[in-house]
């Protein structure tokens, strides 16, 4: 299923002009505050009329300004999960959970309450009121009382803003689930690299209300161009297959021709992993490095180099597996003579590849 | 089965202790609904479940006559009253024919009346007032009320000094002297006429009329101060 | 104090039954018109609104006669219902029309101020999640609004046992049909000596009319803390 | 039609300027009050709701009788007030007092569910950032309610326009002082024939409260939106 | 001023037990949610009566149960910025920005109200009801709103959550600014760990409702124990001198006897530094590398060594600079066979200093 969207809105102070399609899997809409996320959100789930536009999931017209179709809220059969809860206040935790699934069709694929519950850590919170929650306990409840409804389309504007580390690592591999296991768009609204890089299966990038750059996750991610992810969310995604796991915890995966290790996954061999590698953890030596704790050495070339305003630059290298970003300094550049062309090795530090930046 | 009885408020503990006998005497149970004549007219008129209505003067009366409301030939006058003028504790204590009640009131003092245009008591206060050459002076100082009981209450409380009210009235409020009784020619006389409506239970409403004209009746009625009235049924 | 007419229990069961008769009906079109006048933009919306606050604007006794005029033996709407053996007319459901139609502004009134603090965010998560209009406005508009439901009935009720006027000209004061206690005092007032039985309709209406504020008080308390989820 | 009486003017006149001000004498202790209610706990607060509602479970009548007890020129406060030059018998102030009297539960009740409605997390915040109770009160909790004293106020104009029996009662019936047009009306309709003056004053009636209310609904509608922000 | 704080609370499900003392700088809490973190800010804000403490700031005592002593919230001249936003609906932007100052003190040491909104992005706000804000927006106005009360504790509870990280980092300098150049005590909450080595002075870890550790910044970060900040924080934060500003963008300091290269920083020559180095960002090497990217290589002696449950293990290296922590493989420490007494060099990238890990 491909969600398309094209919204043109003017509100006081702001117009909102965008299009682009958010094909299954997470579309991540990427962007600075008041950059138009949240308006484009509500749009899709018809809490905003825009003046002109068509949202529509595959064949199915959501909006259409010029047709004058307008589909209401409630038989767009969404999972929204707002930036901010809002729960039901006088129905208990486990109401608001259970509330869409009173409207969802018979026969619609829902998930299991007990597992959501579990996984989003809110068993012992199920007969409370949203009053007697704290903050990060109302927005897990959002996201489970959005997942159970048996969406056939996922909108979460921020929605692990307000979680914990811990908590987000929890979440994020149910979230990978669904979207692999389930065909259904997710717009997901996030300024996290971390959750871009991990969950994006593309990428919008927005600014002032307009797409500054869309496309694949990978793509976009590893576009220094694209200012509002901030300069360190610039980074690589590589595709890796996994190996083998080992007796340390390791698992060995390739990626190409080269051999990575990453801190345990969960996958088993054969499968499939993308691998986020931000610019930043990237060594750029110009020979084999030895005796290094980093166990992850790749051979590559150096493809382009791209000078930063600052003392920075961004190189990127071909390697066997793809191609890697390393944001290294213009002066360690001059000093190990590394110019387009020229043959490199890349060092990554197997535990700078965190485990939210490796998803299924 | 029943009757019902529609009567002016201020008969109502009258007509049911006349109606307990009437009871007594034929077994069939009595309902008085006490209102406003005004009230209940217009209830008759739009068909109200009376059988028998008592009113506390002969305009409303007419008008239902004049509608063919009533059971033609039961129209009778029933009671009479007379109006008197009362004070408190503070009024003096009587005045004469040639009273000067815009003296007697004091600098800001007020008349109580009931609704000089409207109400019963009010009109026949007015025009007895007038009667004496008293209106014109009195008339800016007149405060009126809805209902006789309300001009009575206000005396009672000294929120008047005066007041005009029935005699029936003074004589229940330990409170009110009476100071002058009008003479019953300086006014429209005072009547309460009684008539069978009609409807289903015209039989026992026609008995029920004799009721109030007999002997029990008036007794109850001089009781309570009223003056029966010994007119022959006209027609 | 005087000994209890018999009279008096029937008026103090009849103004029960008619106030909380005339408050249970008036609930159900009260909270519709108060959802219609704030949820909905039609014509003639000014003209219901201003027809729901007549009762208040109007001397009572007109309203009465007005009803008188509608409902009675000889009016339209008395007409157009007596077939279906629907008689207001001079019974004790005229009085608690006649009441119902009092207390109605207050009713529409104290829903709609609910209703306008409702925060439409969270009707909008509830359409998200599936609920259509009427789902939303039963599981999530409906309980939020329960307290000025609640506050609404509470005056209806009270003005409904105060209801006077607009009783006593449409169903006149028949004794144990449509007399009730505020008939009954008006009856006791107008004769002469009766001033204690007066005394004593007044202390049995503020003893029920305060029973009921206080049981009210204290469900409201519950709601508003149930519904603020305290 | 009849032809307009002189004193029928009169009769707007005296009853807007009583309606007028009873709203606007009612609107300072109607918030005090509501906000007593809804923000402190004391003893004799049920009583006060209780008294508060009083009126409006009484007839009209009894409240006016009252009143006449109270402020009239020989009772203990129509005493206490009259060398302060303060005085309401038989003037048009005391029309102003009854209607005031009657509408004050209306008005209470109004402002009562508007303050209920007001989250107390924004008067913390108010609070954190140095308002004392009052300041609270009057830039956070008092802008927030401003659409219930709207309403509320409306609620009390509307039945101050139509009081009827405890006016009469209180301050009787004189021309020019204190003939509302609701005492009016009454006096035509217990003429045999003055219909058609009747259905004058009640349509004189009518339209100025309708006047009202529509512009009260506009100022309502804009309130309303300037208090949420929209 | 120091802010101590010592409160009991029971909760029907949650009991908060807590003691802890604030010094002048930065206090942060940091713990999972429903840890108890807004809990124990709102206690010291006055909104949350506790069944038994005591908080006060210097002599001035807040609230004292024992003694009965509750000072109501508006006396207690605080700048709360809300989890929740909690905007004034029916005022501007700038009225709500400007609301504390009708009630500060005339002699109150006030912040620029055009500096604060300058720095907030907030100026083309001003005449906007808050109701036509996004959420970012929403959270930057509480903030200035609570800097403007010229306030003498600043309690802040995820000020930063809701916000894009190029507008973090405009936010960030300021806050610092306010540590250091106001001695109040700022009570911090978020989950954070950038933030957390920037800001904080002194930090509260909870868990459950209580104190799991609480101390000096530097110590607490360094301390792998430290479970609910998330094996990510965990990280040393060296103290560093501004040695000089070099033309090519980076900045020269001097931590003990190393010399280490950062992006450019505003200090000047001479200044005080603290930078929060992650464990996970820093390879060591058993023999001084060779050809590598990485500009800072430092000498060090390995002190301790703490295996984690999982592959990887916490080295803790002492340099002439302080000490460093290191997260590597346990698998690259059997290879380069280092164990505690062993010399090493850490290698740490320049780049990978993030600008938010860099703080006056
Ligand atoms: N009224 C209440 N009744 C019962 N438990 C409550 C109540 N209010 C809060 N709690 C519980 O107290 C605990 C602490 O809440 P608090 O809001 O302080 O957490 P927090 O650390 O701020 O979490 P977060 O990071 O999610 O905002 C939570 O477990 C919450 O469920
Ligand atoms: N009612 C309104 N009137 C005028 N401008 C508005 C209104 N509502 C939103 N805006 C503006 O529209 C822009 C986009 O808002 P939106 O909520 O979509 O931003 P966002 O990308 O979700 O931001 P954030 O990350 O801060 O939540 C903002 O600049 C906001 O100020
Ligand atoms: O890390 Mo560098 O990349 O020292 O220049
Ligand atoms: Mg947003
Ligand atoms: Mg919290």
């Amino acid at each position: 299923m491909t969600l398309s969207v094209a919204i043109r809105h003017q509100l006081p102070g702001f117009a909102l002009d965008v299009r682009f399609d958010a094909p299954p899997g997470v579309t991540v809409l990427f962007g600075r505050s008041g950059s138009g996320k949240t308006s484009i959100v509500n749009a899709v789930a018809g809490l905003l009329r825009p003046d002109d536009g068509r949202v529509a999931v595959d064949g199915d017209v959501l909006l259409d300004t010029a047709r004058n179709v307008w589909m209401p809220p409630h038989r767009r059969r969404l999972g929204y999960v707002f930036q901010e809860a809002r729960l039901f206040p006088h129905m208990t935790v486990r109401q608001n959970l259970l509330y869409g699934r009173w409207f969802a069709p018979r026969n619609a694929r829902a998930e299991d309450p007990d597992h959501v519950i579990d996984m989003l850590g809110i068993v012992h919170l199920l007969g409370r009121r949203p009053a007697a929650l704290s903050g990060g306990e109302r927005q897990r409840v959002a996201i489970g009382r959005a997942l159970l409804a048996a969406p056939r389309l996922i909108l979460a504007d921020e929605p692990l803003a307000a979680l914990d580390d811990a908590r987000k690592s929890e979440i994020l591999p149910y979230l990978e689930r669904l979207r692999d296991e389930v065909a259904i768009p997710i717009l997901y609204v996030t300024h996290s690299a971390a959750e871009v890089a991990r969950l994006a299966t593309s990428v919008v990038a927005l600014q002032d209300g307009r797409v500054i750059r869309q496309g694949p996750a990978a793509e976009v991610l590893a576009d220094p161009g694209v200012a509002p992810a901030g300069i360190r969310a610039v980074g690589a995604v590589l595709t890796a297959q996994v190996v083998a796991h080992h007796a340390d915890g390791l698992t060995e995966v390739r990626a190409g021709s080269d051999t990575l290790f990453l801190p345990h996954v969960p996958q088993t061999a054969g499968d499939t992993l993308r691998i986020r590698i931000a610019a930043q953890e990237v060594i750029l030596a110009s020979k084999r490095p030895e005796g290094l704790s980093a166990l992850n050495i790749v051979e590559g070339e150096v493809h382009s180099i791209r000078p930063g305003s600052g003392p920075g630059a961004l190189v990127s290298v071909h390697c066997s597996g793809g191609t890697l970003l390393a944001r290294v300094t213009q002066r360690s550049l001059a000093t190990l003579g590394l110019a387009e062309g020229s043959k490199c090795f890349a060092v990554i530090k197997t535990v700078a590849i965190a485990p939210e930046d490796i998803g299924g | 089965d029943d009757l019902t009885v529609f009567a002016a408020a201020s008969l109502r503990n009258a007509l049911a202790e006349a109606a307990a006998s009437f009871t007594a005497e034929t077994g069939t149970n009595v309902t008085v609904s006490a209102a406003g004549s005004s009230t209940l007219a217009r209830q008759i008129e739009m068909g109200a479940p009376a059988d028998v209505f008592v009113s506390a003067n002969p305009g409303w009366m007419d008008r239902l006559e004049e509608r063919g409301r009533l059971v033609a030939g039961t129209r009778r006058d029933l009671l009479g009253n007379r109006l008197v003028l009362i004070g408190n504790g503070a009024s003096p204590s009587s005045l004469g024919p040639d009273l000067d009640l815009a003296a007697a009131l004091g600098s800001d003092g007020r008349l109580a009346m009931a609704l000089v245009d409207a109400v019963p008591a009010g009109i026949y206060g007015k025009a007895a007032l007038t009667r004496l050459g008293q209106w014109e002076n009195v008339s800016a100082r007149v405060a009126q009320t809805d209902n006789v009981r309300a001009a009575l209450a206000l005396v009672a409380v000294g929120a008047a000094p005066l007041g005009i009210v029935y005699a029936t009235d003074a004589q229940a409020e330990p409170r009110v002297s009476v100071l002058y009784r009008f003479a019953e020619d300086m006014h429209p006389p005072i009547i309460y006429p009684a008539a069978a409506i009609a409807g289903a239970n015209e039989d026992r409403a026609r008995a029920f009329l004799d009721h109030l004209h007999g002997d029990a009746a008036r007794a109850v009625f001089l009781e309570h101060g009223f003056a029966p009235l010994t007119d022959t049924p006209d027609g | 104090m005087a000994e209890i007419d018999p009279e008096v229990w029937q008026a103090v069961r009849l103004s029960l039954k008619v106030a909380i008769w005339a408050t249970l009906a008036a609930l159900p079109p009260g909270i519709f018109v108060a959802y219609a006048l704030v949820r909905w933009r039609f014509p003639g919306r000014q003209f219901l609104n201003g027809l729901v606050h007549l009762p208040l604007i109007l001397p009572p006794v007109v309203t009465g006669y007005l009803l008188l005029l509608a409902f009675g033996p000889q009016g339209p709407a008395g007409r157009a219902l007596e077939p279906l053996g629907i008689v207001f007319a001079f019974r004790w459901t005229g009085a608690a029309l006649a009441a119902g139609v009092m207390a109605f502004p207050l009713l529409v009134r104290a829903i709609r101020l609910s209703l306008e603090a409702v925060d439409p965010k969270l009707e909008q998560a509830a359409a998200t999640l599936g609920a259509s209009r009427l789902w939303v406005a039963l599981t999530v508009t409906g309980p939020l609004v329960l307290p000025g439901i609640l506050a609404g009935a509470v005056l209806a009720f009270a003005k409904a046992m105060g209801e006077f006027g607009a009783t006593i000209t449409f169903v006149s004061n028949i004794p144990g049909e449509t007399q009730t206690l505020p008939s009954a005092i008006y009856a006791f007032l107008q004769i002469p000596g009766a001033e204690s039985s007066v005394v004593l309709l007044v202390l049995i209406s503020i003893a029920i009319a305060m029973g009921a504020l206080l049981v009210s008080e204290l469900i409201s308390r519950r709601l508003a803390a149930w519904v603020a989820g305290r």
